[in-house]
């Protein structure tokens, strides 16, 4: 599983995207929130985080398949 | 509704979305690179978007506003890459039979495109640079 | 501040003279020639201005937005003679540091400007013409 | 004294300009609007008429010169 990395959040892991290593695959995007927290302290002290499956923001309930397009959303700043 | 992420504002072909028949008035919102931020002189700006999210997030809005409001049209457009001051970043507008609608309209877009829409910036000091919003 | 009344609307001209380095917003207002008007459809429009008053009275209300609001630079411009339908007919803008000023002001500058400034519209339908607002 | 005509103003009127004969000049803006009255009453079935005087809109009580340039502004319509 793959996640997608932007902006500030894409600097401070210095690279465009993290790899979940297959043991440890989350189920839900609050798992993966989780994750995220622990392999990547750095990220916790964002103003906030949000997650997007599939490019559309999404709660902490649903579900991730191998499949799914995860990004990982820091503050958003355009206009 | 013509929504797209470009390298270049084109304000014309912006313009020329919103006019119809029907239109009495057309209001555009055009966002430009202020040179100052936080009390420093700002150098340039560059903008990341998550394209394919950006897209799909923008046409939510315009679809938004076009429930909300009797519009004719909607526009939405906004930059990627660096842009110096001055420059236009984004354009937000409503074509409408009436004005009050075309006003509150565009005013709308760049509220919500400002809250959701998956764009970063970030600011270029003379000595240093920050994502804008990033942290608390 | 750029008032003028012209033969045609320059978007770009107005859009240039409100870009300024300590602008992060500029709002546009621009009204078109709507296909109806009184439940008729509408040919064209003939506009007429006394202009050396409509003038003055454009700047003066181009005057009282910026001293109601921290602005840049502020816009009106407006044609004479006839316009089609989907044509431009009036540019109202505003630039600011923050975009609620140049919103406000830019429709303050179009409620106003249709409130005091001498300038008369003749609606020419299919069968027939009038000169708006001029009867009770 | 010449008062200048716009819009359906000119076109009731039929011309441009109003000429005031000399021994009928009005002293202020109120005794003008009588004038105008008796002498051109369609203009009375506008649903209203100010008048500018040197480009500004005067009230009643405002004095007139041979030499102001007066005009009759019926309800504007611009934008």
């Amino acid at each position: 599983m793959k996640i997608l990395l932007f902006g500030i959040a894409r600097e401070i892991a210095g690279q465009q995207r993290l790899e979940v290593p297959p043991d440890e695959q989350p189920e839900t995007v609050a798992d993966l929130r989780a994750w995220v927290n622990k392999r990547y302290g750095a990220l916790a002290g964002l103003k906030s985080f949000a997650i997007a499956v599939d490019n559309e923001y999404a709660e902490d309930h649903v579900k991730l398949y191998p499949s799914s397009e995860i990004a990982l959303i820091p503050p958003v700043s355009g206009g | 509704m013509l929504v797209e992420i470009v390298a270049e504002i084109d304000l014309n072909r912006a313009f020329r979305h919103l006019q119809t028949e029907g239109a009495g008035g057309i209001n555009l919102f055009i966002g430009t690179v202020r040179d100052h931020a936080n009390g420093k002189k700002v150098r340039l700006l560059e903008f990341e978007a998550y394209i394919p999210m950006a897209l799909l997030e923008m046409q939510r809005i315009g679809q938004k506003a076009m429930e909300r409001w009797a519009l004719e049209r909607v526009v939405i457009q906004h930059v990627t890459g660096e842009k110096k001051v001055g420059e236009p970043v984004v354009i937000t507008g409503a074509s409408s039979a009436h004005r009050a609608a075309a006003f509150e309209a565009s005013r709308f877009l760049i509220d919500e495109l400002k809250k959701t829409v998956p764009i970063w910036k970030k600011e270029y000091y003379e000595d240093s640079s920050v994502w804008v919003n990033a942290y608390p």
